[in-house]
């Protein structure tokens, strides 16, 4: 038999002078649940809550309502008070007659005679809320970080600081991702191996840390603190564990006519090859594609050259589960190939380059040594056009996004240009410079200021290449008004930023959501910026959206917080507000498995059916599946229809 | 700098409401990113400017654009909408523009050039385009290439054909309708009868109007400098 | 859209209306001619109609008549057409863009339709949307394997400039066969019947038509626009360009003979309607191609093409 | 027991925002109608259709059901699903004979206790202006 305790705060005046205290209690306390009714000044305060403890003890109450100011303030401090009597901290209701009475209503007897209907709706709802304990879920603690860019290096040399195992996912043959192939960088300009190379030294050599390099994962199951995550290792043809490193296969591979990703395309490299000096590991693998020994059965020269006998043609890929308490998705962003921007020439203008490759032809480990010459004739650029927004902010033809970075490396490769080209003359083509940063600002007027980069405010409109081999950048002089051209030696694309091509079926496999871009959705934008939906699985750099390289360390240091946050009790405790399915009342359409946003709902057996079955460690509570329920065979605990149909009806 | 009347002309948006406010609409898309009037034909030769004319539209500056020369510039060629970001249709706009100018007693003129050889066409033989060559020079060539006296009736006759295409009575009975009853014909008249307003804007930086533009538009310069101070 | 896409949508068949262009009909009747005579060769009959006018869409976007009135005007052609169940080829850029763009507005607004087909009914004819419209370089284009079999003429050691004109890849450019900046189509035509590309930048530069230009503003920017597309053509040296609107026709040619009358310089490309270039290789009778009225002489061309063929042993068929 | 002839709202609002934006309109001291009921639920997504017409048969005048803003559930695609649901609930409200204004949905965040103040105020208006004619209809109907 369930047996009320009603207590109704004053507080202070902020309800007692609106709101007749007395007459509530006197007109709710011969209810028939009610067992015990009074009011006090201030319930939150210590004599408050004593007054509920004393009437748990005393006067043997086994629900409680407190008739105070809104739940959000004090549900958990009189939560606290009942359980250290004993009782079940999901038995206290509250009537919130501050909020949404006294403050909101001018007259007293209105005021008054609202508080009584609210006060009398929570005794009959607390009737039918049921004792809850809360959910404690085992956990494996050891980390997988997926992607080996910067934003994922950091995650997993923070939580191998904090003494947690990591593994550390890369589907190329190094890590290093993206800023690897970066010459100098903004706003500092200072060089970008120079201070990622130790990083990627200290992650190989981390005992916390085990990088598993050409691997992708390929299925993931469970849920937070218990993922099981299958990783597919590909055919490398080279045994890491023999391989020296010595490169000398990759000297003498016959077949050398490999586009070089490392350069962005830019050269070509051998079959067989480590994709650049600094690489960690530094250990090459054969590209089936190309080699003759695994296309044809002809050549075979490495395996004969390699000192440690470390060449296997018959590779295979293998795959290996890793179970894993948290995961952080950290796999970053791809150039926008900008083939589609006819009007720039496609790709028919060996001049008109991409962002990554003007870094690469800077870079001293490029393919010019970092002599800066054009692709077509080797030329040194007099003239150079840097052309921004290409495939951002355009709807029409690619992303209405901002990539977020390109006004900044813009600048940067304005300046670098002066720095190899000093007599050259470098314009930029800009619609609005979008520098925001610590420093950025500064760094762009440097830029115009020091090294006489000529910016445009106009959207290049189209590209011809002139018999003289110059190329012709037609754009609009927009703070004039004026149709102006350009003949420039050389075009820089600033190409946008985009998602991994295979980023939306990762995200399918670990359930976690994307945008129409195929961004991850972080859980909030500003308050949980590195959660995702799914509890446990964390985000890092730019796989979440376009970010510079501080952003990406920034939230790569963050997620690993998060992780080792997670991993520091030893059980996860989650809020026992969550949906059940009663196997009985289901019929198995599986109906509110589309509507969940977690995918908590799973298909199970039972008996001869096959029912609905949810996962407590995955639902979050939201109810969405309850109402979509047509045989009303699912419950949320706290909110379920008892006890909500319970407050429409006893309203009078 | 902009017209205290934000709003489109009176009788214009009720004429015009269901066009012109999609229209106006598009416009808000507008990025002014300029790619449009950097490959514009017509921006290249003169003072004409799109990204220049959606801003005014945008600021609400109806007047200066439907009362301007430039509005009779473009070249409907649709590169800007070939090359826009935002898909804006700006040539469709400049038609649009063009009907609110005549609503407001503008560029009644320039019409009138296009009526004289195309309309009266239209309405006397079925077709916009008449088989007697105007220009003697063509004609003169077209003889030489021909070995005929140069008339497009004389090669029709010699490659078989009648000697101008053929518009069924049926067809010609059938558009005169069309024209009557739905008002072509009455506009047709009007358009010889209209004085048109003297146009009170025109575009162009003041960078543009001391550096006359290779093979700009003589006339517009003369313009601009009268309305000089107008604009500054 | 995907160039596979538009191809897939675009039907062939054998009978086929012919949409008569206004300028294809009075000044260059070559087109017509050559058009029915290809079409013939490839087993399609094309069907044209005195009931059909200027298409007059035209009249709304020279803003000499009012859309209210030229929307029936348009609907009662594209009627024509239906009334015979044939689907619509277009050889000119305008005409295709007119009856495509009013027809798409009708078919998106049932109320339109229904107040122009109360128009239409007072002159016993219905505007129903059934019939699909083609713009000649679609049609073309899906019979490239066919002329390529069929080639009797080769167009080989010939350089042809392409001129694709505005309406249809800019207008359209989100559904048009080809990219609006980059188009390939009628070079792998021209190379499917044997000839030689002569590429020059300004391609994709309006003929200078400008719709209205050539009337309103003639002299001030119609020509010396046109000039300068011409400027850059000649120096690609081409024995002839080839466009598909009769109105880039119409400029390219006139213009030539202006600017020559007026000693700006020499200009002496011809200019050739894709139409005109097929049926010139599928070996239709030189006659039917009407090369006769244009201002631009084809004599040097025709001499260069003969004394290939001559050498080569190849006659016409 | 309510105050005579006023009509009576019940306000079905979402934990996250729309609760908080009432507490805000509290908070801010924003008034609104006494007759106004708010009952709590995780999400806009858990309201059930059944939910409203139970208030109706119970006697209410008016329902409004308020989630987060689009893009912001906390539970990321709740208040979507409410919208759909709501939209078939108006419909299905019609039929019965309900007048489909007194169902009312929004958007109300935790920063908007001024919005919620004034759209009880206004949906109190409205069905002040609603006769009362059509609903007792349909509580009769749904009632057997
Ligand atoms: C031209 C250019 C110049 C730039 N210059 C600067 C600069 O000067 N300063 C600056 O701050 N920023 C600069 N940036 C931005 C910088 O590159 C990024 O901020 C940074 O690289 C983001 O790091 P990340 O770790 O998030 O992603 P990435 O560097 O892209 O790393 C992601 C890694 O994940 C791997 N991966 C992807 N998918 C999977 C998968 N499914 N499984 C396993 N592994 C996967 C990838 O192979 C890659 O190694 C520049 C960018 C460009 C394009
Ligand atoms: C007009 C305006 C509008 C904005 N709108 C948005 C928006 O829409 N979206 C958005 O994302 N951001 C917005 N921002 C930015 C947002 O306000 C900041 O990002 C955010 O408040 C930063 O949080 P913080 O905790 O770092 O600093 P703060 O909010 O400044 O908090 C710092 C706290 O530290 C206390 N403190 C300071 N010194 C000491 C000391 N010596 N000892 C003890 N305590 C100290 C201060 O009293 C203060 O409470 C806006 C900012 C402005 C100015
Ligand atoms: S030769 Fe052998 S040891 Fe040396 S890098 Fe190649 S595979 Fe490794
Ligand atoms: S076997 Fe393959 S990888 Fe090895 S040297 Fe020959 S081609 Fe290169
Ligand atoms: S960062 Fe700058 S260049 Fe890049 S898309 Fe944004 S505005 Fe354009
Ligand atoms: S200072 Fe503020 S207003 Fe100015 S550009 Fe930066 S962020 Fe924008
Ligand atoms: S919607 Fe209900 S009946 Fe259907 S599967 Fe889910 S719980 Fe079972
Ligand atoms: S309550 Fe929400 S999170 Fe839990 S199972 Fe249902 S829909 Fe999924
Ligand atoms: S190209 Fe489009 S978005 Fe850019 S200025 Fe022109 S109309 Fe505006
Ligand atoms: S359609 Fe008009 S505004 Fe657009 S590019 Fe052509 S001439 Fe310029």
């Amino acid at each position: 038999m369930a047996k009320v305790g009603v207590f109704v705060c004053h507080c202070g005046v902020n309800i007692a002078a609106k709101v007749d205290v007395k007459k509530v209690v006197d007109t709710l306390k011969d209810m028939p649940e009610v067992g015990f009714a009074e009011e006090y000044k201030f319930m939150c305060s210590s004599p408050g809550q004593e007054l509920i403890r004393k009437a748990i003890k005393d006067n043997s109450i086994n629900r409680v309502v407190v008739a105070a100011c809104s739940p959000r303030m004090h549900l958990p401090t009189f939560q606290k008070a009942l359980a250290s009597e004993g009782l079940n901290p999901y038995l206290v209701s509250m009537a919130n007659i501050r909020e949404q009475c006294s403050w909101v209503t001018d007259d007293p007897d209105e005021a008054t005679q609202k508080a009584i209907d609210l006060v009398a709706r929570q005794i009959k709802r607390v009737v039918h809320q049921d004792p809850l304990d809360d959910i404690y879920v085992p956990m494996t603690k050891t980390a997988i970080v997926i992607g080996g860019g910067i934003a994922g290096i950091q995650a997993a040399l923070d939580i191998a600081d904090g003494n947690r195992k990591v593994i550390l996912l890369e589907k190329s043959p190094s890590i290093g991702g993206r800023m690897a192939q970066l010459d100098e960088t903004f706003p500092t300009l200072d060089c970008s191996q120079c201070i990622l190379t130790p990083k990627m030294v200290e992650a190989a050599q981390h005992p916390n840390i085990e990088i598993r390099v050409n691997s992708e994962v390929k299925k993931v199951d469970g849920y937070v603190g218990n993922f099981e995550v299958t990783i597919e290792k590909k055919a490398t043809y080279v045994d890491a564990q023999k391989c020296i490193g010595c490169g000398i296969c990759q000297e003498k591979c016959p077949v050398k006519i490999v586009p070089d990703e490392f350069n962005a395309g830019l050269n070509t490299r051998a079959a067989i090859a480590i994709p650049f000096p600094q690489a960690v590991p530094a250990i090459p693998v054969i590209d089936p594609e190309y080699c003759r020994k695994i296309k044809e059965d002809k050549c075979g020269v490495c395996a004969k050259i390699c000192p440690a006998e470390a060449i296997v043609f018959d590779d295979a890929p293998k795959q290996e589960t890793v179970s894993v308490g948290a995961i952080i998705v950290a796999t970053g962003y791809k150039e926008m190939d900008p083939a589609v921007y006819t009007e720039y020439g496609g790709k028919k203008y060996p001049d008109v380059i991409t962002g990554m490759q003007f870094e690469r032809l800077v870079s001293s480990t490029g393919p010019t040594g970092g002599e800066l010459k054009r692709p077509s004739d080797g030329v040194i650029p007099k003239t150079v056009v840097f052309v921004q927004c290409v495939g951002s902010r355009d709807e029409s033809k690619a992303h209405a996004y901002c990539s977020g970075i390109c006004c900044m490396y813009t600048a940067k490769h304005t300046m670098l240009y002066k720095h190899h080209v000093p007599d050259g003359q470098g314009y930029v083509s800009y619609i609005d410079v979008r520098a925001p940063g610590k420093t950025y600002e500064e760094f762009v007027r440097r830029a115009i200021e020091e090294e006489g980069v000529r910016y445009l405010r106009g959207r290049v409109a189209k590209i011809r290449r002139l018999q003289n081999g110059k190329y012709r950048v037609y754009t609009e002089d927009t703070l004039v008004g004026r149709a102006v051209h350009v003949d420039a030696d050389m075009v820089v694309l600033a190409s946008a930023v985009e998602p991994q091509k295979d980023a939306v079926d990762l995200a399918q496999m670990l359930g976690i959501a994307y945008d129409a871009d195929g961004f991850y959705t972080e859980a909030h934008p500003k308050l949980k910026p590195i959660e995702t939906a799914s509890a446990g699985i964390f985000l890092a750099g730019a796989c979440q959206g376009p970010k510079d390289i501080p952003t990406s360390v920034q939230q790569g240091s963050a997620a690993a917080s998060k992780v080792l946050a997670l991993f520091a009790r030893d059980t996860m405790v989650k809020s026992p507000q969550i949906a059940t399915v009663d196997p009985t009342a289901c019929t198995g359409c599986l109906t509110c498995s589309y509507v969940c946003h977690y995918s908590a709902i799973e298909e199970k057996e039972f008996g001869k059916h096959r029912v609905a079955e949810i996962i407590p460690g995955k639902c979050q509570g939201c109810g969405a599946c309850v109402a979509t329920c047509k045989g009303k065979a699912i419950t949320l605990a706290g909110f379920s229809d008892d006890e909500i149909y319970e407050e429409i009806v006893s309203c009078k | 700098m902009h017209e205290t009347n934000k709003e489109w002309l009176p009788g214009f948006d009720k004429k015009f409401a269901e066009l012109t406010h999609q229209m106006v609409k598009d416009l808000e898309k507008c990025l002014q990113c300029g790619k449009c009037t950097g490959q514009c034909p017509a921006a290249k030769l003169s003072s004409y400017n799109p990204r220049e004319i959606i801003r005014d539209l945008r600021m609400g500056n109806v007047e200066k654009v439907i009362s301007s020369h430039e509005l009779w510039l473009c070249f409907f060629c649709s590169g800007c909408y070939a090359v826009c970001p935002r898909d804006i249709n700006f040539p469709f706009a400049v038609s649009m523009l063009r009907y609110a100018a005549l609503a407001q007693g503008y560029g009644w003129e320039e019409v009138k050039k296009i009526k004289d050889p195309y309309a009266q066409d239209y309405y006397s033989t079925g077709l916009s385009v008449n088989v007697n060559e105007r220009n003697l020079g063509v004609r003169k060539e077209i003889a030489k290439n021909s070995g005929t006296d140069g008339r497009i009736e004389t090669v029709r006759r010699k490659m078989g054909l009648p000697p101008k295409r053929r518009v069924s009575e049926r067809a010609m009975s059938e558009i005169k309708f069309i024209a009557d009853a739905t008002g072509m014909t009455d506009l047709f008249k009007e358009i010889n009868k209209k004085k048109a307003k003297e146009k009170k804007w025109n575009y162009g930086s003041p960078a543009d109007m001391v550096k006359v533009k290779k093979g700009a538009n003589q006339k517009f310069i003369d313009v601009e400098d009268e309305e000089k101070e107008k604009i500054c | 859209m995907p160039r596979q896409e538009v191809l897939e949508k675009t039907k062939l068949s054998d009978r086929m209306f012919l949409f008569k262009p206004c300028v294809g009909s009075n000044k260059y009747p070559g087109l017509i001619t050559a058009s029915i005579e290809f079409c013939r060769k490839l087993g399609i009959e094309l069907v044209t109609s005195d009931d059909q006018t200027c298409c007059g869409g035209f009249l709304t976007f020279t803003n000499v008549a009012q859309p209210t009135s030229t929307m029936p005007a348009v609907a009662r052609n594209i009627a024509v057409a239906e009334e015979m169940g044939l689907d619509i080829l277009t050889l000119c850029n305008g005409c295709h863009t007119f009856l495509t763009e009013f027809s798409h507005f009708m078919n998106d607004r049932p109320p339109v339709k229904n107040v122009v087909n109360v128009i239409l009914s007072m002159i016993g004819r219905e505007y129903k949307g059934s019939q699909d419209i083609y713009h000649s370089l679609e049609i073309i284009y899906k019979l490239k394997e066919r002329i390529r079999a069929n080639v009797t003429r080769s167009l080989s050691a010939m350089r042809f400039a392409t001129h694709y004109g505005c309406h249809y890849l800019n207008g359209f450019k989100k559904t048009a066969l080809d990219d609006p900046h980059m188009p390939t189509i009628m070079e792998e035509l021209i190379e499917a019947m044997g000839g030689e590309i002569a590429e020059y930048g300004e391609n994709r530069t309006c003929c200078g038509t400008g719709l209205t230009q050539i009337i309103i503003n003639k002299e001030d920017l119609s020509l010396p626009h046109t000039k300068m597309k011409l400027d850059n053509l000649n120096a690609a040296e081409p024995d002839a360009v080839v466009v598909v609107c009769p109105y880039c026709l119409a400029q390219v040619d006139r213009m030539q003979q202006k600017l020559n009358y007026r000693g700006s310089g020499k200009y002496r490309v011809p200019v050739i309607h894709l139409v005109q270039l097929v049926a010139l290789a599928l070996g239709v009778d030189m006659v039917k191609l009407g090369f006769e009225a244009h201002a631009i002489s084809f004599k040097n061309f025709l001499k260069k093409f003969d004394s290939i063929h001559s050498k080569a042993g190849v006659h016409d068929g | 027991m309510q105050i005579e002839k006023e009509p009576r709202i019940l306000a079905i609002l979402c934990k996250w925002c729309s609760y908080a934006g009432a507490d805000l309109a509290g908070t801010s001291r924003f008034n609104y109608p006494a007759n106004v009921r708010i009952v709590q639920v995780p999400c806009s997504g858990r309201v059930d259709p059944i939910m409203i017409f139970k208030a109706f048969v119970e006697g209410y005048d008016g329902v409004m059901v308020s989630g987060c803003h689009p893009g912001d559930c906390h539970y990321g695609t709740g208040n979507y699903h409410a919208r759909r649901r709501i939209a078939v609930a108006r419909r299905l409200l019609e039929f019965v004979g309900v007048h489909p204004d007194r169902m009312h949905f929004t958007w109300i965040s935790a920063a908007e206790g001024k919005k919620f103040a004034e759209v009880c105020s206004e949906f109190t208006d409205k069905l002040r202006h609603l006769s009362g004619t059509e609903k007792t209809l349909a509580r009769k109907e749904l009632a057997t």
